[in-house]
Protein backbone atom coordinates (compact mmCIF):
# COMPACT_ATOMS: atom_id res chain seq x y z
CA UNK A 1 0.00 0.00 0.00
CA UNK A 2 1.71 3.36 0.89
CA UNK A 3 5.06 3.61 0.81
CA UNK A 4 6.95 6.49 0.15
CA UNK A 5 10.81 8.00 0.45
CA UNK A 6 10.92 11.75 0.68
CA UNK A 7 13.96 13.16 0.52
CA UNK A 8 15.05 17.02 2.07
CA UNK A 9 18.24 18.80 1.44
CA UNK A 10 20.46 19.52 4.59
CA UNK A 11 22.09 22.55 2.56
CA UNK A 12 23.17 25.11 3.77
CA UNK A 13 25.19 23.26 6.63
CA UNK A 14 26.05 20.16 4.84
CA UNK A 15 26.02 21.02 1.33
CA UNK A 16 26.63 17.66 0.57
CA UNK A 17 23.68 16.09 2.93
CA UNK A 18 20.03 14.90 2.65
CA UNK A 19 18.00 13.58 4.79
CA UNK A 20 15.38 10.26 3.17
CA UNK A 21 12.28 9.94 5.56
CA UNK A 22 10.50 5.94 4.85
CA UNK A 23 7.11 6.04 5.11
CA UNK A 24 5.41 2.81 5.17
CA UNK A 25 6.94 -1.26 5.40
CA UNK A 26 10.40 -1.49 4.53
CA UNK A 27 9.50 -5.19 3.30
CA UNK A 28 10.46 -7.28 0.61
CA UNK A 29 7.68 -4.61 -1.21
CA UNK A 30 9.36 -1.07 -0.28
CA UNK A 31 13.18 -1.94 0.04
CA UNK A 32 13.92 -1.81 -3.49
CA UNK A 33 12.81 1.94 -3.64
CA UNK A 34 14.62 2.52 -0.65
CA UNK A 35 17.17 0.91 -2.68
CA UNK A 36 17.02 3.05 -5.66
CA UNK A 37 16.84 6.51 -3.84
CA UNK A 38 20.11 5.98 -1.85
CA UNK A 39 21.56 4.91 -5.22
CA UNK A 40 20.50 8.01 -6.86
CA UNK A 41 21.67 10.02 -3.90
CA UNK A 42 25.05 8.71 -3.91
CA UNK A 43 24.97 9.25 -7.89
CA UNK A 44 24.14 13.21 -7.63
CA UNK A 45 26.84 13.43 -5.00
CA UNK A 46 25.29 13.26 -2.00
CA UNK A 47 27.66 11.71 1.33
CA UNK A 48 25.77 12.32 4.19
CA UNK A 49 22.22 10.43 4.51
CA UNK A 50 20.62 10.57 7.31
CA UNK A 51 17.93 8.07 7.18
CA UNK A 52 14.47 8.45 9.22
CA UNK A 53 12.98 5.38 9.69
CA UNK A 54 10.45 7.25 12.40
CA UNK A 55 7.33 6.57 9.70
CA UNK A 56 8.35 2.82 9.24
CA UNK A 57 5.86 0.54 10.77
CA UNK A 58 7.27 -2.64 10.08
CA UNK A 59 11.10 -4.10 9.35
CA UNK A 60 12.25 -7.43 8.62
CA UNK A 61 15.40 -8.40 7.37
CA UNK A 62 15.02 -7.24 3.46
CA UNK A 63 14.32 -3.61 4.45
CA UNK A 64 17.72 -4.16 7.23
CA UNK A 65 19.50 -5.54 3.90
CA UNK A 66 18.37 -2.30 2.43
CA UNK A 67 19.67 -0.36 5.12
CA UNK A 68 23.03 -2.04 5.65
CA UNK A 69 23.27 -1.79 1.74
CA UNK A 70 22.80 1.92 2.06
CA UNK A 71 26.19 2.19 4.89
CA UNK A 72 28.03 0.21 2.64
CA UNK A 73 27.43 2.07 -0.77
CA UNK A 74 27.83 5.51 1.40
CA UNK A 75 31.42 4.41 3.08
CA UNK A 76 32.46 3.06 -0.49
CA UNK A 77 32.15 6.25 -1.58
CA UNK A 78 33.56 8.12 1.73
CA UNK A 79 30.41 8.98 2.79
CA UNK A 80 28.24 8.08 5.76
CA UNK A 81 25.12 6.98 6.85
CA UNK A 82 23.55 8.12 10.21
CA UNK A 83 20.01 6.39 11.23
CA UNK A 84 16.71 7.88 12.97
CA UNK A 85 14.88 4.94 14.57
CA UNK A 86 13.14 6.12 17.75
CA UNK A 87 10.45 3.49 17.61
CA UNK A 88 11.15 0.69 19.97
CA UNK A 89 9.80 -1.95 18.01
CA UNK A 90 11.83 -1.16 14.89
CA UNK A 91 14.92 -0.38 17.01
CA UNK A 92 14.43 -4.24 18.20
CA UNK A 93 15.07 -5.72 14.83
CA UNK A 94 18.54 -3.92 14.53
CA UNK A 95 18.92 -4.93 17.98
CA UNK A 96 17.94 -9.18 17.41
CA UNK A 97 20.55 -9.02 14.23
CA UNK A 98 23.43 -7.27 16.34
CA UNK A 99 23.19 -4.73 13.80
CA UNK A 100 22.69 -1.99 16.22
CA UNK A 101 26.52 -2.26 16.74
CA UNK A 102 27.55 -1.56 13.62
CA UNK A 103 24.73 1.21 13.36
CA UNK A 104 24.30 3.99 15.81
CA UNK A 105 20.85 5.08 15.79
CA UNK A 106 19.38 8.22 16.84
CA UNK A 107 15.88 9.11 18.59
CA UNK A 108 15.66 12.27 15.94
CA UNK A 109 17.47 14.08 12.69
CA UNK A 110 18.91 16.50 15.34
CA UNK A 111 20.63 13.65 17.68
CA UNK A 112 21.72 12.33 14.63
CA UNK A 113 23.89 15.13 13.45
CA UNK A 114 25.22 16.24 16.87
CA UNK A 115 29.03 16.16 16.73
CA UNK A 116 28.96 16.77 12.34
CA UNK A 117 31.26 19.32 11.67
CA UNK A 118 28.74 21.60 9.42
CA UNK A 119 30.75 22.44 6.37
CA UNK B 1 -34.78 -20.20 10.10
CA UNK B 2 -31.76 -19.66 11.51
CA UNK B 3 -29.74 -22.39 12.35
CA UNK B 4 -27.59 -22.00 15.73
CA UNK B 5 -23.84 -22.25 16.23
CA UNK B 6 -22.62 -25.71 15.80
CA UNK B 7 -21.48 -27.46 19.41
CA UNK B 8 -17.68 -26.33 20.24
CA UNK B 9 -14.76 -28.09 18.56
CA UNK B 10 -11.24 -27.53 17.95
CA UNK B 11 -9.59 -24.12 16.70
CA UNK B 12 -9.48 -24.74 13.48
CA UNK B 13 -7.22 -22.86 11.19
CA UNK B 14 -7.16 -19.70 8.37
CA UNK B 15 -5.79 -20.24 5.32
CA UNK B 16 -4.71 -18.02 3.06
CA UNK B 17 -3.38 -18.42 -0.42
CA UNK B 18 -1.39 -15.50 -1.72
CA UNK B 19 0.33 -14.68 -5.21
CA UNK B 20 3.73 -15.04 -4.74
CA UNK B 21 4.60 -11.27 -4.86
CA UNK B 22 5.53 -9.07 -2.29
CA UNK B 23 3.11 -6.77 -2.35
CA UNK B 24 0.89 -9.22 -0.60
CA UNK B 25 3.22 -9.29 2.09
CA UNK B 26 1.94 -6.54 4.37
CA UNK B 27 -1.40 -8.20 3.47
CA UNK B 28 -0.52 -11.77 5.42
CA UNK B 29 0.93 -9.73 8.33
CA UNK B 30 -2.58 -8.22 8.90
CA UNK B 31 -4.14 -11.41 8.55
CA UNK B 32 -1.78 -13.06 10.99
CA UNK B 33 -1.92 -10.17 13.37
CA UNK B 34 -5.61 -10.40 13.19
CA UNK B 35 -5.87 -13.99 13.54
CA UNK B 36 -4.60 -13.83 16.88
CA UNK B 37 -7.63 -12.14 18.14
CA UNK B 38 -10.23 -14.45 16.77
CA UNK B 39 -13.18 -15.05 19.16
CA UNK B 40 -11.42 -13.39 22.28
CA UNK B 41 -13.61 -10.98 23.88
CA UNK B 42 -11.38 -10.30 26.29
CA UNK B 43 -7.33 -9.23 25.83
CA UNK B 44 -5.30 -10.50 23.29
CA UNK B 45 -3.19 -13.63 24.29
CA UNK B 46 -0.29 -11.64 22.98
CA UNK B 47 0.95 -8.29 23.75
CA UNK B 48 1.33 -5.85 20.81
CA UNK B 49 5.54 -6.95 20.92
CA UNK B 50 4.62 -10.49 20.62
CA UNK B 51 2.07 -9.73 17.57
CA UNK B 52 5.01 -7.52 16.07
CA UNK B 53 7.70 -10.55 16.81
CA UNK B 54 4.84 -13.13 15.10
CA UNK B 55 3.92 -10.84 12.47
CA UNK B 56 8.01 -10.30 11.88
CA UNK B 57 8.40 -14.26 11.80
CA UNK B 58 6.01 -14.83 9.12
CA UNK B 59 6.69 -12.18 6.79
CA UNK B 60 10.42 -13.59 7.30
CA UNK B 61 8.92 -17.01 6.05
CA UNK B 62 6.82 -15.67 3.10
CA UNK B 63 9.65 -13.62 1.83
CA UNK B 64 12.02 -16.82 1.59
CA UNK B 65 8.69 -18.45 -0.42
CA UNK B 66 8.45 -15.63 -2.67
CA UNK B 67 12.36 -15.85 -3.35
CA UNK B 68 12.28 -19.58 -3.30
CA UNK B 69 9.67 -19.83 -5.88
CA UNK B 70 10.68 -17.05 -8.41
CA UNK B 71 13.95 -18.82 -8.16
CA UNK B 72 12.51 -21.52 -10.00
CA UNK B 73 9.73 -18.98 -12.01
CA UNK B 74 6.72 -21.23 -10.03
CA UNK B 75 3.52 -18.87 -10.04
CA UNK B 76 1.69 -21.39 -7.39
CA UNK B 77 -0.32 -19.62 -4.54
CA UNK B 78 1.44 -19.48 -1.61
CA UNK B 79 -0.56 -21.04 1.28
CA UNK B 80 -0.31 -19.46 5.38
CA UNK B 81 -2.05 -21.24 7.62
CA UNK B 82 -2.70 -20.13 10.98
CA UNK B 83 -4.30 -21.75 13.92
CA UNK B 84 -4.47 -19.65 16.77
CA UNK B 85 -4.99 -22.17 20.27
CA UNK B 86 -5.63 -21.92 23.58
CA UNK B 87 -2.04 -21.69 24.30
CA UNK B 88 -0.21 -20.74 21.06
CA UNK B 89 -0.60 -19.56 17.84
CA UNK B 90 0.81 -22.35 14.73
CA UNK B 91 1.66 -20.18 11.43
CA UNK B 92 2.79 -22.51 8.77
CA UNK B 93 4.16 -21.11 4.89
CA UNK B 94 4.26 -23.54 2.62
CA UNK B 95 5.27 -23.20 -1.03
CA UNK B 96 6.40 -24.83 -4.07
CA UNK B 97 9.93 -23.70 -4.47
CA UNK B 98 12.90 -25.79 -5.01
CA UNK B 99 13.59 -26.53 -0.79
CA UNK B 100 17.10 -26.66 0.58
CA UNK B 101 19.50 -27.99 2.86
CA UNK B 102 18.65 -25.92 6.18
CA UNK B 103 21.72 -27.11 7.77
CA UNK B 104 24.11 -25.57 5.09
CA UNK B 105 22.61 -22.22 5.77
CA UNK B 106 24.95 -20.24 8.32
CA UNK B 107 24.25 -18.64 11.36
CA UNK B 108 24.87 -14.59 11.84
CA UNK B 109 28.26 -14.04 10.81
CA UNK B 110 29.75 -11.99 13.82
CA UNK B 111 28.81 -8.63 13.27
CA UNK B 112 32.00 -6.93 13.89
CA UNK B 113 33.42 -8.36 10.48
CA UNK B 114 33.73 -5.96 8.19
CA UNK B 115 32.62 -8.31 5.53
CA UNK B 116 29.39 -8.65 7.09
CA UNK B 117 28.85 -5.71 5.01
CA UNK B 118 28.81 -7.53 2.04
CA UNK B 119 25.85 -9.69 2.47
CA UNK B 120 22.78 -7.81 2.57
CA UNK B 121 20.63 -10.95 3.38
CA UNK B 122 20.89 -14.10 5.71
CA UNK B 123 19.27 -12.51 8.46
CA UNK B 124 15.46 -14.02 8.09
CA UNK B 125 16.39 -17.73 9.31
CA UNK B 126 18.17 -16.32 12.01
CA UNK B 127 15.34 -13.81 13.06
CA UNK B 128 12.75 -16.84 13.28
CA UNK B 129 14.75 -18.64 15.21
CA UNK B 130 15.35 -16.02 17.48
CA UNK B 131 12.12 -14.66 18.35
CA UNK B 132 9.50 -17.99 17.69
CA UNK B 133 9.29 -20.29 19.75
CA UNK B 134 9.67 -23.10 17.49
CA UNK B 135 10.93 -23.39 13.73
CA UNK B 136 10.37 -26.42 12.10
CA UNK B 137 11.30 -26.58 8.40
CA UNK B 138 9.66 -29.68 6.08
CA UNK B 139 11.50 -29.26 2.92
CA UNK B 140 12.57 -31.41 -0.42
CA UNK B 141 12.41 -31.14 -3.97
CA UNK B 142 8.29 -30.16 -4.08
CA UNK B 143 8.46 -27.25 -1.49
CA UNK B 144 9.06 -26.27 1.76
CA UNK B 145 6.94 -26.00 4.84
CA UNK B 146 8.40 -23.96 7.68
CA UNK B 147 6.25 -24.46 10.61
CA UNK B 148 6.39 -20.69 13.40
CA UNK B 149 5.46 -22.07 16.88
CA UNK B 150 4.49 -18.75 18.99
CA UNK B 151 3.63 -19.53 22.49
CA UNK B 152 1.24 -16.77 24.70
CA UNK B 153 3.12 -16.16 27.85
CA UNK C 1 20.95 -15.70 -5.36
CA UNK C 2 18.07 -13.28 -5.11
CA UNK C 3 16.40 -14.34 -8.58
CA UNK C 4 14.18 -11.45 -10.07
CA UNK C 5 10.14 -11.02 -10.03
CA UNK C 6 9.01 -12.75 -12.79
CA UNK C 7 7.53 -10.35 -15.54
CA UNK C 8 4.00 -9.34 -15.40
CA UNK C 9 1.06 -11.50 -15.53
CA UNK C 10 -2.60 -10.69 -14.82
CA UNK C 11 -3.93 -10.35 -11.21
CA UNK C 12 -4.36 -13.27 -9.21
CA UNK C 13 -6.87 -13.63 -6.79
CA UNK C 14 -6.43 -13.77 -2.93
CA UNK C 15 -8.20 -16.84 -1.39
CA UNK C 16 -9.20 -17.25 2.31
CA UNK C 17 -10.57 -20.24 3.95
CA UNK C 18 -12.14 -19.67 7.47
CA UNK C 19 -13.81 -21.65 9.76
CA UNK C 20 -17.76 -21.22 9.67
CA UNK C 21 -18.34 -19.34 12.69
CA UNK C 22 -18.89 -15.43 12.77
CA UNK C 23 -15.87 -14.56 15.00
CA UNK C 24 -14.12 -14.52 11.43
CA UNK C 25 -16.28 -11.69 10.13
CA UNK C 26 -14.16 -8.95 10.76
CA UNK C 27 -11.13 -10.90 9.19
CA UNK C 28 -12.96 -11.07 6.15
CA UNK C 29 -14.14 -8.00 6.29
CA UNK C 30 -10.59 -6.31 6.87
CA UNK C 31 -8.86 -8.79 3.83
CA UNK C 32 -11.11 -7.87 1.90
CA UNK C 33 -10.97 -4.36 2.68
CA UNK C 34 -6.75 -4.68 2.56
CA UNK C 35 -6.98 -6.21 -1.00
CA UNK C 36 -7.98 -3.58 -2.89
CA UNK C 37 -4.93 -1.38 -2.21
CA UNK C 38 -2.72 -4.24 -2.87
CA UNK C 39 0.03 -3.26 -4.97
CA UNK C 40 -1.04 0.25 -5.59
CA UNK C 41 1.36 3.04 -4.63
CA UNK C 42 -0.71 5.80 -5.30
CA UNK C 43 -4.35 6.60 -4.04
CA UNK C 44 -6.79 3.26 -3.46
CA UNK C 45 -9.50 2.77 -6.75
CA UNK C 46 -11.84 3.22 -4.10
CA UNK C 47 -13.01 5.84 -1.45
CA UNK C 48 -13.12 4.74 1.95
CA UNK C 49 -17.19 4.55 1.16
CA UNK C 50 -16.83 2.60 -1.32
CA UNK C 51 -14.84 0.00 0.67
CA UNK C 52 -17.36 0.37 3.27
CA UNK C 53 -19.91 -0.81 0.44
CA UNK C 54 -17.31 -3.57 -0.87
CA UNK C 55 -16.49 -4.77 3.11
CA UNK C 56 -20.66 -4.85 3.75
CA UNK C 57 -21.56 -6.66 0.93
CA UNK C 58 -18.94 -9.54 1.68
CA UNK C 59 -20.12 -9.86 4.95
CA UNK C 60 -23.19 -10.12 4.13
CA UNK C 61 -22.55 -13.21 1.75
CA UNK C 62 -20.60 -14.74 4.57
CA UNK C 63 -23.11 -14.51 7.42
CA UNK C 64 -25.15 -16.41 4.34
CA UNK C 65 -22.44 -18.26 3.96
CA UNK C 66 -22.02 -19.24 7.51
CA UNK C 67 -25.93 -19.96 8.77
CA UNK C 68 -26.01 -22.34 5.31
CA UNK C 69 -23.94 -24.46 6.54
CA UNK C 70 -24.97 -24.21 9.95
CA UNK C 71 -28.44 -25.46 8.42
CA UNK C 72 -26.69 -28.66 7.84
CA UNK C 73 -24.24 -29.51 10.57
CA UNK C 74 -21.25 -28.84 7.50
CA UNK C 75 -18.28 -27.89 9.26
CA UNK C 76 -16.34 -27.45 5.88
CA UNK C 77 -14.00 -24.05 5.94
CA UNK C 78 -15.62 -20.97 4.13
CA UNK C 79 -13.48 -19.61 0.95
CA UNK C 80 -13.37 -16.20 -0.01
CA UNK C 81 -11.91 -15.70 -3.03
CA UNK C 82 -11.22 -11.54 -3.57
CA UNK C 83 -10.00 -10.60 -7.31
CA UNK C 84 -9.04 -7.62 -7.30
CA UNK C 85 -8.62 -5.66 -10.66
CA UNK C 86 -7.79 -2.89 -12.91
CA UNK C 87 -11.41 -1.72 -13.13
CA UNK C 88 -12.76 -3.97 -10.58
CA UNK C 89 -12.49 -6.29 -7.45
CA UNK C 90 -14.57 -9.32 -7.80
CA UNK C 91 -15.50 -11.33 -4.42
CA UNK C 92 -16.73 -14.92 -4.38
CA UNK C 93 -17.60 -16.31 -1.16
CA UNK C 94 -18.49 -20.33 -1.46
CA UNK C 95 -20.09 -22.48 1.10
CA UNK C 96 -20.97 -25.98 1.57
CA UNK C 97 -24.65 -25.56 2.28
CA UNK C 98 -27.53 -26.52 0.61
CA UNK C 99 -28.36 -23.85 -1.73
CA UNK C 100 -31.39 -22.24 -2.22
CA UNK C 101 -33.77 -20.67 -4.97
CA UNK C 102 -33.08 -17.17 -5.00
CA UNK C 103 -35.92 -16.52 -6.71
CA UNK C 104 -38.24 -17.77 -3.89
CA UNK C 105 -36.17 -14.74 -1.52
CA UNK C 106 -38.73 -11.89 -1.58
CA UNK C 107 -36.90 -8.70 -2.00
CA UNK C 108 -37.81 -6.01 0.87
CA UNK C 109 -41.21 -6.01 2.26
CA UNK C 110 -42.52 -2.32 2.13
CA UNK C 111 -41.34 -0.62 5.29
CA UNK C 112 -44.30 0.81 7.14
CA UNK C 113 -45.82 -2.45 7.01
CA UNK C 114 -46.64 -3.36 10.34
CA UNK C 115 -45.32 -6.89 9.96
CA UNK C 116 -41.75 -5.62 8.69
CA UNK C 117 -40.68 -5.52 12.57
CA UNK C 118 -41.34 -9.05 12.98
CA UNK C 119 -38.74 -10.19 10.61
CA UNK C 120 -35.25 -9.39 12.13
CA UNK C 121 -33.79 -10.98 8.89
CA UNK C 122 -34.21 -11.07 5.04
CA UNK C 123 -32.43 -8.24 4.11
CA UNK C 124 -28.75 -9.66 3.20
CA UNK C 125 -29.61 -10.42 -0.59
CA UNK C 126 -31.11 -6.84 -0.41
CA UNK C 127 -28.09 -5.27 0.28
CA UNK C 128 -25.99 -7.38 -1.67
CA UNK C 129 -28.19 -6.50 -4.42
CA UNK C 130 -28.53 -2.19 -4.18
CA UNK C 131 -24.93 -1.70 -3.13
CA UNK C 132 -23.12 -4.18 -5.12
CA UNK C 133 -22.50 -3.57 -9.17
CA UNK C 134 -22.89 -7.13 -9.73
CA UNK C 135 -24.46 -10.01 -7.60
CA UNK C 136 -24.36 -13.58 -8.93
CA UNK C 137 -25.75 -16.73 -7.25
CA UNK C 138 -24.95 -19.87 -8.32
CA UNK C 139 -26.56 -22.28 -6.14
CA UNK C 140 -27.17 -26.62 -6.09
CA UNK C 141 -27.37 -29.19 -3.11
CA UNK C 142 -23.23 -29.13 -2.79
CA UNK C 143 -23.00 -25.19 -2.04
CA UNK C 144 -23.41 -22.09 -3.32
CA UNK C 145 -21.02 -19.59 -4.46
CA UNK C 146 -22.17 -15.59 -4.48
CA UNK C 147 -20.12 -13.54 -6.57
CA UNK C 148 -19.99 -9.47 -5.82
CA UNK C 149 -18.74 -7.36 -8.32
CA UNK C 150 -17.87 -3.76 -7.34
CA UNK C 151 -16.88 -1.33 -10.17
CA UNK C 152 -14.07 1.03 -9.78
CA UNK C 153 -15.62 4.73 -10.30
CA UNK D 1 -12.55 -9.23 18.93
CA UNK D 2 -13.18 -6.26 21.33
CA UNK D 3 -17.42 -5.84 21.61
CA UNK D 4 -18.91 -4.41 24.31
CA UNK D 5 -22.17 -3.05 25.70
CA UNK D 6 -21.86 -0.64 28.16
CA UNK D 7 -25.16 0.15 30.36
CA UNK D 8 -25.83 3.63 32.22
CA UNK D 9 -29.09 4.58 33.87
CA UNK D 10 -30.96 7.79 32.54
CA UNK D 11 -32.29 8.36 36.38
CA UNK D 12 -33.30 10.67 37.71
CA UNK D 13 -34.67 12.09 34.68
CA UNK D 14 -35.88 9.14 33.47
CA UNK D 15 -36.15 6.27 36.28
CA UNK D 16 -37.04 3.49 33.82
CA UNK D 17 -34.67 4.83 30.97
CA UNK D 18 -31.18 3.13 30.23
CA UNK D 19 -28.38 4.35 27.72
CA UNK D 20 -27.25 1.30 26.40
CA UNK D 21 -23.83 1.96 24.35
CA UNK D 22 -22.34 -0.30 21.88
CA UNK D 23 -18.71 -0.69 20.71
CA UNK D 24 -17.34 -2.82 18.04
CA UNK D 25 -18.90 -4.30 14.92
CA UNK D 26 -22.24 -5.32 15.11
CA UNK D 27 -22.58 -8.12 12.68
CA UNK D 28 -23.33 -11.95 13.32
CA UNK D 29 -20.99 -12.12 15.93
CA UNK D 30 -22.20 -8.86 17.85
CA UNK D 31 -25.54 -9.05 17.21
CA UNK D 32 -26.30 -11.75 20.00
CA UNK D 33 -24.64 -9.84 22.79
CA UNK D 34 -27.04 -6.62 22.08
CA UNK D 35 -30.22 -8.67 21.63
CA UNK D 36 -29.33 -10.29 25.26
CA UNK D 37 -28.58 -7.03 26.81
CA UNK D 38 -31.70 -5.40 25.44
CA UNK D 39 -33.47 -8.71 27.02
CA UNK D 40 -32.01 -8.03 30.01
CA UNK D 41 -33.28 -4.38 30.55
CA UNK D 42 -36.70 -5.00 29.78
CA UNK D 43 -37.11 -8.10 32.05
CA UNK D 44 -35.52 -5.64 34.55
CA UNK D 45 -38.21 -3.01 33.78
CA UNK D 46 -36.62 -0.42 31.57
CA UNK D 47 -38.98 0.93 29.36
CA UNK D 48 -36.83 3.58 27.57
CA UNK D 49 -33.42 2.71 26.14
CA UNK D 50 -31.08 4.56 24.30
CA UNK D 51 -29.05 2.50 21.72
CA UNK D 52 -25.59 4.66 21.48
CA UNK D 53 -24.47 3.40 17.94
CA UNK D 54 -21.63 6.04 17.76
CA UNK D 55 -18.88 3.53 18.34
CA UNK D 56 -20.34 0.97 15.93
CA UNK D 57 -17.35 0.66 12.65
CA UNK D 58 -19.29 -1.48 11.09
CA UNK D 59 -23.14 -2.47 10.98
CA UNK D 60 -25.05 -5.31 8.67
CA UNK D 61 -28.09 -6.99 8.14
CA UNK D 62 -27.77 -8.90 11.13
CA UNK D 63 -26.84 -5.68 13.06
CA UNK D 64 -29.76 -4.06 11.69
CA UNK D 65 -32.09 -7.68 12.93
CA UNK D 66 -31.06 -6.66 16.80
CA UNK D 67 -31.71 -3.15 16.50
CA UNK D 68 -35.26 -3.84 14.90
CA UNK D 69 -35.46 -6.24 17.30
CA UNK D 70 -35.23 -4.17 20.11
CA UNK D 71 -37.59 -1.75 19.26
CA UNK D 72 -40.16 -4.21 18.72
CA UNK D 73 -39.57 -5.95 21.78
CA UNK D 74 -39.70 -2.53 23.80
CA UNK D 75 -43.18 -1.22 21.43
CA UNK D 76 -44.51 -4.63 23.32
CA UNK D 77 -44.04 -3.69 26.45
CA UNK D 78 -45.13 0.21 25.58
CA UNK D 79 -41.57 0.83 25.92
CA UNK D 80 -39.59 3.42 23.46
CA UNK D 81 -36.63 3.19 21.33
CA UNK D 82 -34.73 6.23 20.44
CA UNK D 83 -31.20 5.59 17.93
CA UNK D 84 -27.64 7.55 18.50
CA UNK D 85 -26.28 6.96 15.12
CA UNK D 86 -24.05 10.27 13.98
CA UNK D 87 -21.52 8.16 11.48
CA UNK D 88 -22.72 8.52 7.98
CA UNK D 89 -21.56 5.66 6.92
CA UNK D 90 -23.36 3.93 9.66
CA UNK D 91 -26.50 5.40 8.91
CA UNK D 92 -25.85 4.51 5.06
CA UNK D 93 -27.18 1.07 6.12
CA UNK D 94 -30.32 2.07 7.85
CA UNK D 95 -31.22 4.18 4.83
CA UNK D 96 -30.31 1.52 1.92
CA UNK D 97 -32.87 -0.83 4.29
CA UNK D 98 -35.54 1.93 4.22
CA UNK D 99 -35.09 1.98 7.91
CA UNK D 100 -34.35 5.45 8.85
CA UNK D 101 -38.15 5.41 7.99
CA UNK D 102 -39.23 3.26 10.98
CA UNK D 103 -36.18 4.56 13.39
CA UNK D 104 -35.34 7.96 13.95
CA UNK D 105 -31.74 8.46 14.08
CA UNK D 106 -30.48 10.68 16.43
CA UNK D 107 -26.81 12.92 16.57
CA UNK D 108 -26.25 11.99 20.09
CA UNK D 109 -27.84 11.10 23.46
CA UNK D 110 -29.47 14.81 24.26
CA UNK D 111 -30.77 15.39 20.96
CA UNK D 112 -32.54 11.56 21.03
CA UNK D 113 -34.24 12.46 24.16
CA UNK D 114 -35.23 15.87 23.35
CA UNK D 115 -39.12 16.04 23.58
CA UNK D 116 -39.42 13.34 25.84
CA UNK D 117 -41.02 14.20 29.07
CA UNK D 118 -39.44 14.56 32.38
CA UNK D 119 -40.93 11.88 34.57
N1 LIG E 1 11.38 -21.57 1.66
C1 LIG E 1 12.63 -21.71 1.17
N2 LIG E 1 12.84 -22.39 0.02
C2 LIG E 1 14.09 -22.54 -0.49
N3 LIG E 1 15.18 -22.02 0.08
C3 LIG E 1 15.06 -21.33 1.24
C4 LIG E 1 13.78 -21.13 1.84
N4 LIG E 1 13.97 -20.45 2.98
C5 LIG E 1 15.29 -20.20 3.08
N5 LIG E 1 15.95 -20.74 2.03
C6 LIG E 1 17.40 -20.70 1.77
O1 LIG E 1 18.06 -20.31 2.95
C7 LIG E 1 18.84 -19.14 2.73
C8 LIG E 1 18.87 -18.26 3.96
O2 LIG E 1 17.60 -17.73 4.21
P1 LIG E 1 17.46 -16.43 5.10
O3 LIG E 1 18.20 -16.65 6.37
O4 LIG E 1 16.03 -16.11 5.23
O5 LIG E 1 18.20 -15.30 4.31
P2 LIG E 1 17.87 -14.68 2.89
O6 LIG E 1 16.54 -15.16 2.46
O7 LIG E 1 17.89 -13.22 3.16
O8 LIG E 1 19.00 -15.14 2.02
C9 LIG E 1 18.21 -18.47 1.53
O9 LIG E 1 19.11 -17.68 0.83
C10 LIG E 1 17.75 -19.68 0.72
O10 LIG E 1 18.81 -20.21 -0.04
N1 LIG F 1 -25.41 -19.09 0.73
C1 LIG F 1 -26.68 -19.47 0.97
N2 LIG F 1 -26.98 -20.78 1.09
C2 LIG F 1 -28.24 -21.18 1.33
N3 LIG F 1 -29.28 -20.32 1.46
C3 LIG F 1 -29.04 -19.00 1.35
C4 LIG F 1 -27.75 -18.51 1.08
N4 LIG F 1 -27.82 -17.16 1.00
C5 LIG F 1 -29.10 -16.83 1.21
N5 LIG F 1 -29.86 -17.94 1.41
C6 LIG F 1 -31.30 -18.00 1.65
O1 LIG F 1 -31.89 -16.76 1.32
C7 LIG F 1 -32.58 -16.23 2.44
C8 LIG F 1 -32.47 -14.71 2.44
O2 LIG F 1 -31.14 -14.30 2.68
P1 LIG F 1 -30.87 -12.83 3.18
O3 LIG F 1 -31.56 -11.87 2.32
O4 LIG F 1 -29.41 -12.65 3.30
O5 LIG F 1 -31.53 -12.75 4.60
P2 LIG F 1 -31.22 -13.58 5.93
O6 LIG F 1 -29.95 -14.32 5.71
O7 LIG F 1 -31.11 -12.52 6.94
O8 LIG F 1 -32.42 -14.45 6.11
C9 LIG F 1 -31.92 -16.86 3.65
O9 LIG F 1 -32.79 -16.89 4.74
C10 LIG F 1 -31.60 -18.25 3.11
O10 LIG F 1 -32.73 -19.06 3.17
Amino acid sequence: MQFEVFRSSLAPNFPDGAVLRVLGDLDMAGAPRLRNAVVSEVGAGTRLVVLDLTGVDHLDSTGLGAVVGALRRLRTHDGELRVVCPEPRVRRVFEVCDLDRVLELHVDVDTALEGMTVQ
Amino acid sequence: MNPSRPADRPVEAVELFIPPLPEYLQLVRAVVGATVGVGREDELPLDPGGIADLRLVVSEAVTNAIEAQWSIGANDRILVRCRPDQKQTVVEVVDRGPGFDPDLVPDLPPVEDEERLDHESGLGLSLMKRLADGTVVETGPGGTIIRLVVEYP
